[in-house]
């Protein structure tokens, strides 16, 4: 497949692009920061993404979506990074409906219209670590009347405060770490047992650490076969790393736009600053690197919408590259601001707060070098 | 020659095990446990006045300033015994102050008589908290292109203008301030030194929010404000060369807070969060590899730090060594931070709430990327370490 | 639209089945497996001979150029099916040369008739081994300042001064040559672009001896050269669009050997020297590390070398990017050199005598530093980047 | 300690800068490599190195050295840097003198007046693996007569060819990666059973892979106890990563002031090229990475001397940051010179040559790295 967006994709970057600059701007998030908000976006916006067909861009037309695709989700998330745009768009639409792909039929009529709707949130129950390791699920669910009884504890569950249906990883069978042994559930948040507290993060998100206390749950709300979500779990995870590698490219690309921005303008020592050779290499370099992501980005998507066999390494290596291209700029972004960078009152550090929440979630530099490495045979 | 030391050393341990309250040996947990003195001085409990008291008695507060003007008159040994007598214990600084670290040392060098009795011992006692006035909008690195302005009205100077990133002016009682007297000299020249209350008629300042959420600098305005024509420091027009003498002054100590001990090492740290492996290694590989490359830089700079104080004290000038300290010591803080944000994970992205530690964590890492901003860039180190160490040529 | 390019693929597979001598299926060893044709073209063996003299009836040593002038005339996707099905059998280059890779575009964007119709079907069939004449002593980055001058005689240049840096000069039969035609216009005005004979009286080389023991460049000497007047490509004094032209054809072609697989990755070869651990996993921790972080950069340029070429064919102007492929690419092969030296360790090191392969680990990590200095250095290329591409002013 | 050098200590620095620049500069180097030559030295140059009190630096006086220590050797090895002069001062004087310290009286009232006086020459046979990993030690000693028989393969035998005795580790118990178990042997390379091969570096120094088939040894020949060897050679590779880290210090030194001697001198667009923002930068950030290198050098060499218990990591830390150190400094001299730096006629190259052989040896940034991290307990 050619590395281009094709013609429909180019119009989804340009309907994108111009959604998001107009209806959820930087602005917009400064003002939600600032009245204090809980939600942590504005459900008015969700209800018009879902009409703009954004809610259910990986939902099958047949399910009221529009089928687009991990490509065209990528793009979304980028032009939501170039505007540091807040919806539930990366916890639902993306690591939700990825999730119920590999969910029964009956659950896809039941949830999937609704979610493509705007009316039905969900939030991805995995992590137990602070630092990211999918398989190491302890949250145990043992089979108990006709169903499962969960009893654990997660942490950093996007938007698992606001959601309608949580997606909980939890292990059937095995030991901690192991792959196999892990079942994905559907569990409704107001369930018996289930304690939900919100957390606020850097970047003006709202995530949850959520108890699960003997939850019991039917046979019906088990995702995909018992014992084997790791491969739904690790497709969802990629799809989320991915469009999260956008979204830092869409940070990166705002951030250094507007750093350049700023070099060509700013006067310093009777010269624009933009005209000191260090300053202007240091970009040229910066340019090169987002360059770079940008290829990784587009690739993994491609791939993932292929079923490629090697999407696993696309995501990892997108997820990678951009992770560490987007510290570069936004930290490179506030410091050739100087001093104003660090007030709250410019918006680049916005920029750097959430390029650190996005490169953390999923899995880091490290993690992910370590599993590029494994997936090439060293 | 050791014996003296040593007897002092004797001595001094005793006194501190006397006099340093327990209160005060123990870690600096929040800004109320730093004293940082003044007229509206709030002390967090009995132990943290009795400690200022104590040490400014002896001038300990300023081991090594004159006896005359209240220090203590230390010399740089006897400085450095008391120094580790109090590491050992656990001691906090009794006083935290620009006063000390910035102004003193200008005024000691280049104030007269009458400003030296009247200022000295006020900050050594920490009875007068000082901010700095040298930034303005605008000026950013280019520090000497600086506005405000001190009309000799004869018996006084009318003061016009606007300073930023003045630190806690909020909170300050006097200013020290770079002010353009001679509007008409070159860019360098006609730079004055002053000093005044910030009580004064015409002050008014306005706290800065910062990405860390912290308020910690203001900007300062000044609207007609009369000052005093004796609270000029050094000749009129020769402000600049003081300017520089106190960045270089600060340069140095802003990298010493980095190179300081005492406190848990990332890798040390990771080690609690992360845990080991069967073999004792650090369970993830890429974080341990970062870690140990951390390690050896901070090792090198802290070494350095050390090689630096002892060329002092052979004699050596260490003058072309400020901007590497301070752009080292910078870069690695910095560095610190972005590794301690990975070994937290998304804990360390928690904001407020429970648990959040009011996002502790975030706020250190926010915070530490101002260090290559504040006190001279690393863009304006650098290029003070190729033109006057390097000698490199101009453009 | 797929078949008729499958039809392609399925007689391309055929033809170079039936074609192509096994032995130019195996990879690439030495010098003397890469063959640079011209007048004195020794061939290594007669499958060298047989492959070249195959590919280039059919065109195929230029797929892309038009048939009229001995090319292939393929569309860009036959081109990539072409090279797809070489890949497919490792199948080698037939022909390595400077008139492929820099003049022969310049010609057929630049050239007369006369000039394509001469000189083309020559390098397609490597019968014309060329040298790029542009470089010269002392100007380095600064190529524009080039003193080589032609004087018009009339009936005839008279060419004098001296080239550096002239790939193989001692073994090209001609050269395509800046020199100065106007003495008296602006730095890059007067410039022009010549060709002509290296066995033309007055024409000397002399090898440049490299740290990696190599000699593959020339200093050349030109003494009195006469040179017809035709040899004069485009418009005279307006050479350096030219070379601009082709300086930007170079960047992106050293880029993409750079991106081209088909060798072992560095990671691949330290897996077989280092070793593995029980779990699978490079037994040296801080080497696997690197090596992940070099295949993410290794694998993130593949990316973009593929996405530029799509780009192009899809129509998009990828003018801007030739500098970022550049100096990525550079910069990427000299950290795979680094990197191979940490694996093979003291065996790296190894420059002569039995077992070390003639020091080839060393020498290609010498050579390598070049990368970043040939066809434009690294600053070159980041200044290009931050000027043109992303307009940021001059100083 | 005060991290300075005493008024001793700055006189031998004095002597030996001058000593090497007028006796052994670049221009020597490249007129031994020009001249074929396969010792790898002057042996002229080391009997007035000997004249000197080098040979002896690390010899006790009472044997007829100027025990000087490890700082002294440091600054010799630092003026070997700078001026890349070419003598068996490594092998012999450091790593040889180190391992003799931990030998019989008889054994040093043999060996160390020779020793001193330039008349004998050791190497160290302990490396068996092209990647530095000191205590696989493969090569066995097995009891036999009244003494041990030696069969095994060294390599990187620095100065092997030429040496008059080798200082070789072997194994007498323990597998094959075991501390325990490492005994250190003195043997004549012309006994039986001895076969030495010489190998050419890209430095222009020289090394030797040694076979040993069955090699007899007396009882007398072993250095310290049977099995305890690693003790001694750890010291001894300290010693070696010490000076090897000077050295680095001196060859980052020499070519940085090279390098900005030429960015001062040379024009380009009108223009000195030192003048130019970015590479007055890069020069800046070079600067300060050699202090910081000078300062864990010292500080190694001191903790050495002094039997500070922290001495290895010190070692470790100064040879780890002066090999990364050398490296940048001479990758930049190279690329600052432009093309010119790439030709055999300037020195620079030279510079860059030594530097990534000395990184190489006895462990890179990856061995340290590892060692220095389990040393800090992580």
């Amino acid at each position: 497949m050619a590395l281009v967006l094709n013609d429909e994709q180019a119009m989804i970057r340009e309907a994108a692009d111009g959604f998001f600059a107009s209806e959820a701007p930087v602005s917009e998030l400064r003002r939600l920061r600032d009245a204090g908000d809980t939600t942590g976006f504005s459900r008015d916006l969700w209800k018009k993404m879902a009409e703009m067909g954004f809610a259910g861009v990986l939902v099958p037309e047949a399910h009221g979506g529009s089928g687009l695709g991990l490509v065209a989700a990528n793009l979304i998330q980028e032009a939501v990074g170039r505007n540091l745009s807040l919806s539930p768009f990366l916890s639902t639409a993306v690591l939700g409906a990825t999730a119920l792909a590999g969910a029964s039929e009956d659950q896809q009529a039941a949830l999937l219209p609704k979610l493509a709707a705007g009316d039905l949130l969900l939030a991805l129950a995995s992590d137990e670590a602070s630092r990211h390791s999918p398989h190491l699920i302890r949250t145990r669910a043992e089979a108990a009347g006709n169903g499962f009884r969960i009893t654990g504890a997660k942490t950093f569950v996007l938007d698992g405060h606001v959601a309608d249906r949580l997606i909980v990883a939890a292990r059937t069978s095995g030991e901690d770490g192991d792959r196999d042994g892990i079942t994905l559930f559907l569990v409704d948040p107001k369930s018996a047992g289930v304690a939900v507290k919100r957390t606020a993060t850097v970047d003006s998100r709202n995530a949850a650490d959520i108890r699960f206390d003997g939850v019991q749950v039917d046979g019906a709300d088990v995702i995909g076969a018992v014992g084997e979500g790791a491969a739904i779990l690790d497709r969802v995870l990629d799809a989320g790393r991915t469009c999260l590698a956008a979204e830092m490219v869409g940070v990166s690309a705002q951030s250094f736009s507007m750093t350049v921005g700023y070099l060509k303008e700013r006067e310093q020592f009777g010269r624009k600053i933009g005209s000191f050779q260090a300053l202007q290499h240091r970009a040229a370099q910066l340019y090169c690197e987002i360059e770079l992501a940008k290829s990784a980005t587009l690739k993994a998507a491609q791939a993932l919408d292929a079923g490629d066999k090697d999407a696993p390494l696309y995501a990892s290596l997108a997820k990678a590259k951009a992770g560490a291209v987007v510290r570069l700029a936004t930290n490179e972004g506030v410091q050739m601001h100087g001093g104003i960078g660090m007030t709250d009152e410019f918006d680049i550090g916005f920029f750097m707060k959430r390029a650190r929440a996005a490169e953390t979630s999923f899995g880091d530099l490290s993690f992910h070098g370590d599993r590029l490495a494994r997936m090439l045979g060293y | 020659m050791a014996e003296p030391l040593e007897e002092f050393r004797g001595e001094t341990r005793a006194w501190l095990e006397a006099n340093c309250p327990p209160e005060m040996r123990e870690r600096v947990l929040e800004e109320a446990d730093v004293c940082w003195g003044g007229r509206n001085v709030r002390f967090k409990n009995d132990a943290q006045r009795l400690w200022l008291e104590r040490m400014a008695a002896r001038g300990w507060t300023v081991p090594e300033w004159p006896k005359e003007y209240g220090g203590g008159g230390l010399s740089a040994e006897e400085a450095k015994v008391l120094a580790e007598e109090m590491r050992r214990i656990h001691a906090r600084p009794p006083l935290s102050s620009f006063g000390i670290w910035m102004l003193g040392p200008a005024l000691l060098k280049y104030g007269n008589e009458a400003q030296k009795k009247e200022h000295i011992p006020k900050i050594v006692r920490g009875e007068i908290r000082w901010c700095q006035g040298y930034s303005e909008p605008g000026a950013g690195s280019d520090l000497a292109s600086l506005k405000t302005k001190a009309e000799d009205k004869g018996d006084h100077w009318l003061v016009n203008g606007s300073k930023i990133w003045t630190s806690y002016a909020d909170q300050a009682d006097w200013i020290f301030c770079l002010v353009r007297t001679e509007p008409d000299a070159s860019k360098h020249e006609g730079i004055s030194f002053l000093l005044f209350d910030m009580a004064s008629e015409g002050v008014s300042t306005s706290p800065i929010k910062l990405i860390s959420g912290y308020s910690p600098f203001c900007q300062t305005f000044f609207d007609n404000v009369k000052v005093p024509k004796e609270n000029l420091v050094g000749t009129r027009g020769k402000g600049w060369s003081i300017a520089k003498y106190l960045l270089t002054h600060e340069r140095s100590s802003i990298g010493a807070d980095f190179g300081s001990g005492g406190r848990d090492t990332a890798a040390q740290i990771a080690k609690k969060r992360v845990g080991t492996r069967a073999d004792g290694a650090l369970a993830d590989e890429g974080l341990r590899v970062d870690l140990a490359r951390h390690d050896i830089d901070t090792l090198c700079f802290a070494l350095t730090m050390e090689r630096v104080k002892d060329e002092a004290k052979a004699g050596q000038d260490i003058g072309h060594l400020s901007s590497m300290l301070k752009h080292v010591g910078s870069e690695l803080n910095k560095s610190r931070q972005e590794l301690l944000m990975s070994v937290f994970g998304s804990d360390g992205l928690l904001w407020d709430g429970e648990g959040a530690h009011d996002g502790d964590m975030a706020k250190a890492w926010l915070r530490s990327r101002a260090n290559s901003i504040e006190g001279g860039t690393a863009e304006v180190q650098l290029g003070i370490i190729a033109k006057r160490v390097l000698a490199l040529p101009d453009a």
